[in-house]
């Protein structure tokens, strides 16, 4: 499955890139699932990705928990906390 | 009158007042965030993402004027390069009723600090970059709403 | 930086915010009352006492720069004869911390319907003239902050 | 003792003056025996404080109670509740 995902804050710095499309194996079925793939993909994203819960997610646009399904996603934001205000 | 803005330009105190309409109405209560100078800070940037911060600051707006009756609300949200004593964020509520008004301008201010899709990074004068870190009574505070 | 003012001229909010020295602090909240047009609502009339009112507000202002760390605190109170949408009061708190200010406003707009010697009186179109009663939903705000 | 009233809003009103001096009884001693003083005294005072759980009072610009002693006092403010803000 393809996939869209974008980055933030030092989670982007870490990646290198504000974002990328991934071609997604079919057993990467949630975002908790596909913030492991990243981590193992290759070695940014071991950095990036080294505390799963450090790491927020939103789904086209709305913040959700890491069960959330990607089944029929745009697209995928992962970031650390927000500190806006 | 909802007014929602995610901008780099600076932000207009006294315009966005004039804008909400003050005269209108009963009770009117804001709150004025700024960049504080603090350890030598040189510049604060504000990161985000294009559609979907101003779609959280909308979806916030509007979950405050389903829970309270305001007359005008507007929240104006600065991003990018700001430097000490300049304005991050806006935040005026209006309603007949002061008690009104006024939890909407608290539950607004902490809301933003959980829910929007912001991230703060501090440049000193040394020369250290460094993300802010999420507080942890930020988020007991937001907590406070649901 | 504590301004107290009991005035019969109107109260420029922009002014007052210049004056408060908004740029320098990390976090302002206010709370601005005005008259409200409501059942045809010609005149309101603040009475005071010369002295008293604005000793009280004093008092006020010194017991929240007491409770909470404030960088500046503004607290202006109109008397005499005004129209419907005219500024009534405007309190304005700044510093380092959102929480503070917020709490601050709070409690000297909720003070100051209690315990400050003010007392509206409304003149309507119909020729109607009445002395405002005390709220008791006022009576129990102020007393949260015992 | 010689007293120094002053009077507000409906009270004053009532009362038909914003203030007076009065030299007071021996025997009225605190802020409460005042207002039954003053109610017992003449018609307007009847009207004005026909209700004394209604009054409030300050003693030299301080809010108090109605068993305020009155000895040594400068001026004493009788008005219903405030309603400013």
């Amino acid at each position: 499955m393809a996939l869209n995902i974008a980055y933030f804050s030092w989670v982007r710095e870490r990646m290198g890139v504000a974002g990328e499309m991934v071609d997604l194996p079919a057993d990467v079925g949630d975002l908790g699932a596909l913030i492991a793939w990243l981590a193992a993909r290759d070695g940014r994203g071991a950095l990036a990705f080294a505390e799963p819960n450090r790491i927020r997610a939103a789904i086209d646009g709305s913040m959700t928990g890491s069960d959330a399904p990607l089944a029929g996603v745009g697209e995928v934001a992962l970031f650390p906390p927000v500190t806006g205000g | 009158m909802i007014r929602v803005s995610v901008q780099s330009a600076a932000i207009d105190i006294a315009a966005e007042f004039d804008l909400h309409d003050a005269g209108g109405h009963g009770a009117s209560a804001s709150f004025i965030g700024r960049v504080r100078g603090d350890d030598g800070l040189a510049e604060l940037f504000l990161e985000h993402h294009p559609q979907m911060t101003e779609a959280g600051l909308a979806a916030l707006a509007h979950a405050a004027s389903d829970r309270w009756k305001l007359s005008a609300l507007t929240l104006v949200h600065r991003v990018g390069a700001m430097a000490p004593g300049e304005t991050i964020v806006l935040v005026l509520t209006s309603s007949a009723h002061r008690a009104e008004a006024l939890a909407a301008v608290e539950y607004l201010i902490d809301r933003l600090k959980t829910d929007v899709m912001l991230w703060k990074r501090e440049s000193f004068a040394d020369g250290r970059v460094q993300w802010v870190e999420e507080r942890e009574g930020d988020q007991r505070r937001a907590e406070r709403w649901e």
